[in-house]
């Protein structure tokens, strides 16, 4: 047990998954596998696993979707690191071949593989495509991929750890906005289940759900609002498809007030098959949804910061729809 | 029985033909060869091509024969299925014309054995030759393009979609490009492991325009990956002629770029493609990278299914409703079908002295039956249960049903 | 005004405005520009126009679109159609492009161009990727292109027109299934909104909201429902982004039932995002939705069939819904 | 002022230099140039570059040294910003060490009129240089880089992505690869009107391994696009050496797969650069096809921002945090800072007799002004209103704010 950052917690679980099998593999493109934390050993996984495993490649994230797709098939276990810039180019890779391929062999395909997608959408004076934060929806509509997004440290090596073992293909979104995030993270290995939406915080009064980097602003609010004295269940979805009906169903029929909060787009949102899921199953609720509008990111930090969700605008939504 | 064919290019050549000189008798063919290849150079790229098939057993040269003879007759069988019972919904896009191809890369393959020693192959939306020639059950195949629950995948695949780990079929998708660079993705993952495994991938003339084919060759040439690219060249993409999509004349001049071999072969004659196959294996499995290979080949059935086909009758001519615009030239697929690679094959053995008259027809009348097996057999399987569709989409359990509501 | 094929009413269109503005370009990989219909000329754009401005590209969706927005973005109407095959190798070049470059110049960037995707879905016994139906989602939720889906020949006509007059890059998702449907069609040129969504028939009972290639489902499903006595509200939705509230609301207001029905993947299917929309803002109504299950499209008609939504389907969940 | 270095490429010429004797001398230096390219060769698909400098007018030079110095100057101007004031919010991906490419290749197309008649300029994630080579506004690029309501894209792009259409500068979006694509797409439209600008898109070395490069250049050389492809190969992209992702030494080899001219340029000096741009126009305008230019050059600073530089001076050396795991090494960044841009082109203009030393200097100095009042008015510009945001998605109106539940 030690304080771990973000990336540190990941490449823990990589680390000691790829010293147990000796031909897993890592592709990554400009962000070295490399990582430290205080009076913990640097992690560099192509320093320890050398180049014909781990993998430095030029700008094609085709490729890099690809090849690892192409591993899986072979039997050779493999993650790659996309960064943010290359999240859209590596789709249909994703989306056609990866989510396709079991299904169409029958189930004679198996697929131990992750894709982490880095997403930004946290950089406020980039705009465009290295301010997005847009491709949770992309991925999870996929039907034949399992499609994750931790939000803390101790989940993200969890999560790692359930997604290299699982033989199905992993998209495992990283908010590169949490990557300063520490917490307090097992040295071991452990799992961490890739179906479970995890509850925050209980409450009665209103069920307020987030996901990936939208987590932090979300607790931040919940704290406020409990503070005020709202009984708030507070949802991290932590995983999109498949999605835990259950638990959010089981939150709304007890608070009968929903409110998701997306830093995505805001039509097709995954807030939008979280109301739709509880909405088809829950009666007499009421909804909200807070999202980012149906614009592009600016670059001036004025615009961009009025535009993203934050803990202010989930304090005035809750207190509304409670009130 | 097969066609009788006015011109068959092994006249061309005047050697006489004894099974006692068939050493030096094969090095004149491979001028020969050379001479009536489309290019007028071999292995360009690559300096000659070591003669290798003169090393092969008769048993190995007969069943690359026989592989031959079953593409053919599956696809004869089922042409004629189409053409014939209304009941069947099977189709297929027909390799006719290119037997050669698959069966002279794969005979260089590992085809048999544990998954993790196999060669594997990748294939395309016309993959029925290309699974023959790897050794997938030809009875399950015929299931899964009838539909059947029973079949090679159970239903889920049919025709474009077909594969086969058992025999390092990973199959087909039936999209122009990706399957390229998984194909290299896989050799990636071989040298992970240190095995001596290669990975090939076969792709049309449609595959050179992708922005694929650059990554996938520029990827396996830079780390040195256990890849061959066999490029089957039939000129045409759907409907359009490769000149459309490519400035140049051989595709496989685009391997400079890489610093990688790009040889030409001769599509039509198993034996040549089986000596570059050969060489680009060993090249792949010294550690030495990946080849391209660019076979100059033929379709003889038009792009997809058999409109313009008859019953009874080898290859489509004339109108095709698909094309709607450009068609093919009758004269140009006659003239493709006077070299025809069962011929060339069935040639070969006879002159080398492998097989002679008798014993090639005994084998083609032998593999006619089996195909004709495997359609019956096919024919009298389960069909599909509905909510199977729900399965096999994770590696656990089901999902649930969403269109009741 | 004559009977027309979806076809035939779409190259019409096209025709017109090309004859008009003489730079206008069309690019198409595998399907000719040609169409037919009884008794009216045959429709052969690549004849008409040349092959400078009519182009027969290779495999390669990536440069129909990029040079679909290159021609926009130079000041050249273009028109690109893409086969459904090639619908995912084209999403990143649309989604991180073109629909972020207008907002990312400041209001700059015009791009008058159109891109037909062609969607399948509709073709038992292909499988995988020829048989899907998921795009609608990945391009509904892209903020800065125009995403429309008509389901008519007549529609498909007046949206035509619309989206190459429209300054915006519009995304006109044309379902395959469609082909073969004929209606009147008016002979000159007229537009159809790019933002409204069609009542085809009016109801008090139920609303039922489709799209596309569901669209012949859910019209015979209402008049089964309506013969046999149930007033049922259908919307043909037209319009993905910007998407009509309004209507939708409005007849939910009154019916207090809303039942979706999408051909494309459960998860985070347009229905998703109807449902919420309505159910932030009706307050007590009941929802249901259908779509194809969160499974890729196996090629055995006995289960796709069996998968895909249908009349039978609508017709239990609506008498469900309302009963 | 700018630096003082021990060695000038130019000293390396001994002929005397007179205005009056400027022919003879150009063709002198011409082989000069060819003699100290990086790569022994210029224009090898392409035969012999014409010496089209020579045709330039006197105003027309300086105009050239005048970019270059404001590229230079802006650059300078900025990285001291970020060093120094902990208010500035803007940021740049520093050309410095490049200028004569944006600039030699700038000058050879048509800046100037209406949007239907100018040459249009795709540009990359490192844009400022090209920018005002293309023309843009200074004034107002700096204002953009500042996120001003008044900037270049009012506030919308910032550095990465800015684009100014009234000068044909179509923009940056800071992708890498789908750019070229565009750029061929507008000059396919151009073909269409039957006009006869010219797209230019700049790109990186590590463009070379994007899936975009093959298609691209493969359309591009079909249609016979007017189409320039300007590969500034300053050996890195990011952290990353360009032999980790290309094959060859020089990428412009690449382009003998399609048929077309593949360029190699010394990227240092704006007469030569200049020389092969002009000749790509002239064929593009005369509807020969498109050239692949690889530009050899160097940029002096890291990546992104300012790791690694000092205020008041010159590059950046040794860490930088984002780099974590390889460095270009320092004598590499110093010994390309031997031959700079901006003295290569001074020199050059004082032994043509252009300009002396003293109005050189005169022009530096007039530069260094305009830039220093850029920044002041930039910094005196508004900010943005936040619920401009919602605008400038459509053509049309506002989306509706979402943020707020
Ligand atoms: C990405 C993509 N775009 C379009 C198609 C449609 N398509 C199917 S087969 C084909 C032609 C392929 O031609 P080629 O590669 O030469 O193979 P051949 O049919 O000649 O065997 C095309 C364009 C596809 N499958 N995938
Ligand atoms: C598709 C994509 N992948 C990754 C990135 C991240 N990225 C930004 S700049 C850059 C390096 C570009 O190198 P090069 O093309 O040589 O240009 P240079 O920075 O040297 O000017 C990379 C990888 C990106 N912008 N786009
Ligand atoms: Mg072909
Ligand atoms: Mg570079």
């Amino acid at each position: 047990m030690a304080r771990k950052s973000w990336m540190y917690a990941v490449l823990e679980a990589v680390q000691a998954e790829m010293r147990k099998d000796k031909s897993m593999v890592w592709l990554f493109e400009l962000t070295p596998p490399v990582a430290s934390t205080p009076g913990k050993p640097v992690i560099n996984l192509e320093k320890e696993f050398g180049r014909i495993r781990v993998n430095n490649t030029g700008i094609d994230e085709m490729w890099m979707a690809g090849a690892t797709l192409g591993c899986g098939l072979a039997g050779v276990k493999a993650v790659t690191y996309i960064p943010y810039q290359g999240n859209g180019m590596c789709f249909q890779m994703i989306q056609n071949h990866a989510g396709k391929l079991r299904h169409m062999t029958g189930g004679d395909a198996a697929m131990p593989i992750v894709f982490i997608l880095e997403m930004t959408g946290q950089t406020p004076g980039f705009a465009g495509q290295h301010s997005d934060y847009e491709i949770d929806t992309y991925y999870a509509h996929i039907p034949g991929v399992k499609t994750v997004i931790p939000s803390t440290p101790a989940d993200a090596k969890g999560m790692m750890v359930s997604a290299i073992r699982d033989p199905n293909p992993v998209v495992y979104l990283y908010p590169a906005g949490l990557r300063d995030m520490m917490e307090e993270v097992p040295d071991e290995q452990y799992t961490t289940p890739l179906d479970k939406a995890a509850i925050r915080t209980e409450g009665s009064d209103i069920t307020i759900v987030g996901s990936g980097g939208g987590m932090p602003e979300v607790l931040k609010a919940a704290t406020q609002l409990q503070g005020s004295g709202m009984k708030v269940e507070t949802i991290d979805l932590r995983c999109f498809k498949p999605m835990d009906t259950e638990t959010l169903v089981k939150s709304v029929q007890k608070t009968k007030r929903l409110l998701t909060v997306d830093q995505s787009y805001y039509t097709l949102c995954p807030g939008a098959e979280v109301i739709a899921r509880v909405a088809e199953n829950v009666d007499g609720a009421r909804f909200k949804r807070i999202a980012f509008p149906d614009a592009p990111p600016p670059a001036s930090p004025e615009m961009f910061l009025w535009m993203r969700p934050n803990a202010d605008h989930i304090v005035k939504a809750a207190s509304q729809l409670v009130g | 029985m097969p066609e009788t064919r006015d011109i068959s290019p092994e006249t061309q050549t005047e050697n006489p033909v004894l099974s006692a000189n068939r050493r030096t008798f094969l090095k004149g063919l491979a001028g020969a060869g050379a001479a009536i290849s489309l290019t007028g150079t071999l292995a360009r790229a690559n300096g000659e091509i070591g003669f290798w098939a003169k090393d092969l057993s008769n048993d190995q040269l007969i069943e690359m024969y026989r592989t031959i003879l079953r593409i053919r007759w599956h696809e004869r069988t089922q042409a004629d299925k189409m053409l014939t019972d209304p009941g069947y919904r099977g189709y297929n896009h027909f390799y006719a014309g290119q037997e050669a191809v698959a069966t002279g890369v794969c005979a260089a393959l590992n085809n048999k054995g544990k998954f993790e020693e196999l060669d594997v192959v990748y294939s395309t939306h016309r993959p029925s030759g290309h699974a023959i020639a790897k050794g997938v059950d030809l009875k399950k195949m015929v299931a899964e393009m009838d539909f059947r629950a029973t079949g090679l995948n159970r239903g889920y695949a049919a025709e474009m979609h077909i594969s086969d780990k058992s025999v390092g079929f990973l199959g087909a998708d039936g999209m122009i490009g990706p399957g390229l660079v998984m194909a290299a993705g896989s050799a990636f993952g071989f040298r992970a492991r240190g095995s001596k495994q290669v990975s090939v991938v076969f792709g049309g003339d449609g595959t050179y325009a992708t922005p694929a084919f650059h990554g996938t060759l520029n990827n396996a040439a830079l780390l040195k990956l256990p890849f061959i690219y066999v490029l089957e060249n039939n000129l045409y993409h759907q409907y359009a002629h490769y000149s459309y999509s490519c400035p140049m004349k051989d595709i496989a001049d685009a391997a400079r770029t890489y610093r990688i071999p790009g040889v030409v072969v001769d599509g039509q004659d198993v034996m040549q493609v089986y000596n570059a196959a050969r060489e680009a294996v060993e090249r792949a499995r010294a550690g030495e990278g990946p080849t391209l290979i660019e076979a100059k080949t033929y379709r003889y059935y038009n792009h997809w299914g058999a409109p313009g086909a008859k019953a009874g009758e080898l290859g489509a001519f004339g109108y095709d409703p698909l094309a709607i615009t450009s068609f093919r030239p009758e004269r140009e697929v006659r003239a493709w079908m006077t070299r025809d690679p069962v011929d060339i094959s069935r040639n070969t053995l006879i002159r080398w002295g492998v097989v002679d008259q008798a014993r090639a027809t005994a084998i083609e009348t032998a593999v006619r039956a089996e195909v004709a097996d495997a359609f019956d057999w096919a024919s009298r399987q389960p069909l599909c249960k509905p909510e199977d569709g729900l399965k096999n989409v994770f590696v656990e359990g089901s999902v649930p049903a969403r269109q009741f509501g």
